[in-house]
């Protein structure tokens, strides 16, 4: 039997399988609320997810366009202001992981959301930082997942948003009451790790059919590649059906929206 | 203690040029028709406060209210970019818009400062991001205690909140429920509180802890039915997030924008979009 | 995540002799059960925090298991002063008990800081006040952006918490209603944290916002009815106030209060008052 | 016709007539809160009383043993957490005024509510600040209720636990943000307001039938009277009613307790 996905389904459903069943995870929006919720729809029916909007241990129907739909807080176990949000339960150390996305990152996991350019002059103006500083800093440890292109893999971020390790690996090093950090980044050819000596991106696993030049292609420098070089597992016909049954529950949820 | 207005003349009391303004609503509850009664009245020159400037600041970024931007996260939620918010920012249209960029932790830090009446907020924030180098009010203190290095940010003190709510009773007592976001916090911050409503009514129906307001503690009142709307309130109407996906494509072009706030705000009377 | 415990195995497992442990309850929910509890197990050299003593640290104090005492307000409200607590800090019996003493608002500040995960609490405090030549724990910063000195206090962070709640449904998750107090902060600023209930029940039936804790984030879970006796859970019974006056007899004299310990404490199997 | 009182309840109403319709109000238990209600239920049904448990704007039917009875909770509007009963209601500046009563008071009205004799070894161990340091500060200003005595008013308190005016009557100069302190002590036998420039408080009424000589005997200090001394307005018939039913209603309800 031959399973059809996409890309896109590969990595979400990847990185769904990231988040283990009981974990706290605070939840970015877009493909980080995708796979999370996907993770507690399949094998990860107890993890807790939790949104910046103060939605504790909330289990949406649907996908959320924002950050704040009515269905998060009405799924929700309960629901706390914004400043409690992240002052109790994420600064207050409550948070095992935090899932984020981001419009750039560098060899050292250091995402960037707020500008291509200059500061003073931008290019392109990102949204900017919302959650994703502190999410980095103070959740025990970060999940992120974007598309792979030579666009968002850069070899220097424009500007540190969100630290990873910093511009040279080495900004978590000794600072108190810090989170692990970035411990694995999932896109749509492959997962990558940080070293654990020098906090350098490496691929571990390529998904299947992708060839290291794919990768090599799609990244902003000379990307390291682990020894031992797994092939992600495939999605299962299972996460696919309710990876689609979900996606497909959200759009006509949002279509019949008047 | 509060006192009933048309939504009218609560923001030709309270909200003067060059005032300092914050309209909050985390997603949910955001004061749109209070937004487009600031703008309706141009209003000129305003310092804007919000964690998310979402589509209402857009609205007043484009209408040229703003001069500055106080914010954590400016984008159109779930959709992309928030156009005439990068056209001021990019390319000075209608004018230069001067930005102070925070996270949301240091904003809501400072919101619940602000509440609490105190000159700054503490917390462990900005370790490793290029903010504060772009931010001259993001500083750093070190704790008396542990030595730990701590991020410190002003905490928000507006001229005037606008938020929007379920229900007023009728001494003027607000109910907010579900998303509070910093709705109490940017009212007990402020000089002056404006709150619009859906609904006026005998006995808010709370329980012994909901988000309740005193009137006390607010200066004006107005109802706004659908005040929140294309944004929703819990209990009442849900989020429009069609207008939230067609707002990308109204945003992005200066004429489709300025048709737009001509027929939805400006001859619009007093209603929201 | 929450394991539901018998009383007695909670408080073994948790309480250390030597911990640092917060017990609290403003008025409401007092954790009265898992007070006497810790007394049966003669657990010794705690120090002990509480805003407001109340019976149960002077049962504790008096009961020989207090090193040390953080507090704000150690009386029998609205009756007079707490015997066992004075007896032991005047003359040293059964031992002598080190008193750090704070404000309420230090140590509200304190506590929500410490559930905010911080190393100290900001507050405008103790302006000419004589607390701080006495307490070396209360220090002052200088604002960075306008220059006020502000008290700063350590962040309440203890071993381990006690509190009572109405409820907790069959997953762990507990509703506290009505006079919350610091029961939240107590249980995040804490590294572990026992929690007593009147019940366990399938929903909390709890609105939006109200002040749930998940099981998650709480250790163990201890069905104690009438836990919180002599003084009140809202919905379940009211303060005995009789008792809390009567409290003043019992604890006056050391004979009688050995007395009503043995009676009512440690031959009382795992109940309360 | 004449009135019966005691100089109890003269104190009491008294200090019930220092709250003005509207105020908001921080009440301590015992005096205060006694004068607090009295007040609600005469001439000031506005007046927002407010506990430090955290019930805002309460009407209790009876007269609460405890300052987080439940009662105060029932019959609130809401009930906030006390950190942030502490932070946003009273350090956030919405309270008018804080009423307050102390075991020991001296001629700058610092109140001691700590201790007698000396910190490290305690003649009378008191039970402490509770809530007076920051209300003493942060409301607009200060109402103090007690019995006078020489036992009460004494020239130097032994430890200032809540400031008044300091040890030199200058404590409150030029400090931001604070308010303007005690604006009128309330007793049994007269009332007393600070000296506006040297913050001594003198006395500025007389209680019906009361001396010179009674108020300087039971006053550790040789206590100033004011050139133009009042006679305090006697209790009226209804004051004294509802009153006397408030306080009958409490003793049943709380006699009547299990």
């Amino acid at each position: 039997m031959s399973i059809e996905y996409t890309s896109a389904e590969m990595m979400t459903v990847t990185a769904a399988k990231a988040l283990e069943n009981g974990m706290t995870c605070f939840v970015g929006i877009g493909l980080p609320s995708e796979a999370a919720n996907l993770a507690r729809l399949t094998h990860a029916p107890d993890v807790v997810l939790i949104y910046e909007s103060g939605t504790l241990q909330t289990k949406p129907d649907v996908l959320p366009l924002s950050i704040g739909d009515g269905e998060l807080c009405e799924s929700a176990l309960t629901t706390v202001s914004v400043p409690e949000m992240f002052r109790y339960w994420l600064q207050g150390g409550k948070i095992d992981v935090g899932f984020l996305g981001t419009a750039q990152i560098d060899r050292y996991c250091n995402l960037n959301t707020t500008l291509i350019g200059d500061y003073q002059a931008p290019k392109v103006r990102l949204p900017g930082g919302g959650g994703a500083p502190e999410i980095a800093t103070c959740a025990g440890e970060v999940f992120i997942t974007l598309k792979h292109s030579k666009r968002t893999f850069v070899d220097q971020v424009d500007f540190i948003t969100t630290l990873g390790f910093g511009r040279d690996g080495k900004a978590r090093d000794g600072v108190p009451n810090i989170g692990r950090g970035p411990t694995r980044v999932i896109t749509d050819l492959c997962v990558m790790k940080p070293d654990p000596e020098t906090r350098e991106l490496v691929v571990v696993s390529l998904h299947p059919g992708v060839t290291v030049e794919q990768v090599q292609d799609a990244t902003g420098w000379e990307i390291r590649f682990a020894e031992q070089l797994d092939t992600t597992p495939m999605p299962s016909a299972n996460e696919l059906d309710v990876l689609r049954d979900l996606k497909a529950r959200t759009e006509r949820k949002h279509a019949g929206e008047a | 203690m509060a006192e009933f207005l048309s939504l009218h003349d609560a923001v030709a009391r309270y909200v003067e040029d060059g005032a300092t303004v914050a309209m909050e609503g985390f997603t949910h509850l955001i004061p749109f028709a209070a937004g487009h009664e600031v703008i309706r009245q141009r209003k000129r020159d305003l310092t804007l406060i919000r964690m998310t400037p979402d589509l209402v600041y857009d609205q007043l970024i484009g209408a040229g209210c703003a001069k500055k931007l106080i914010f954590s996260w400016g984008g159109n939620p779930g959709v992309g970019s928030l156009h005439r918010l990068r056209d001021a920012v990019e390319k000075g249209w209608p004018h230069k818009v001067e930005i102070f960029e925070h996270s949301h932790a240091a904003m809501a830090c400072a919101f619940e400062a602000g509440a609490a009446g105190l000159p700054l907020a503490v917390l462990r924030g900005y370790v490793g991001s290029e903010l504060p180098s772009v931010n001259d009010q993001i500083k750093f203190i070190e704790c008396p205690f542990t030595g730990e290095r701590l991020a410190a940010v002003p905490s928000v003190r507006p001229d005037v909140s606008l938020v929007h709510a379920q229900k007023a009773d009728r001494k003027g007592n607000v109910l907010v429920e579900g998303i509070i976001g910093v709705q109490k916090e940017a009212i007990l911050a402020a000089g002056k509180s404006i709150v619009t409503v859906e609904e006026i009514v005998d006995d808010l129906e709370a329980g012994p802890n909901a988000c309740v307001i005193p009137g006390w503690a607010i200066d004006a009142i107005a109802v706004a039915e659908k005040g929140a709307y294309p944004s929703y309130a819990h209990g009442y109407y849900p989020r429009n997030n069609r207008f939230y996906k067609e707002w990308d494509t109204i945003a992005r072009d200066r004429d489709t924008f300025q048709t737009w706030l001509d027929e939805n705000v400006f001859n619009a009377g007093g209603q929201a979009q």
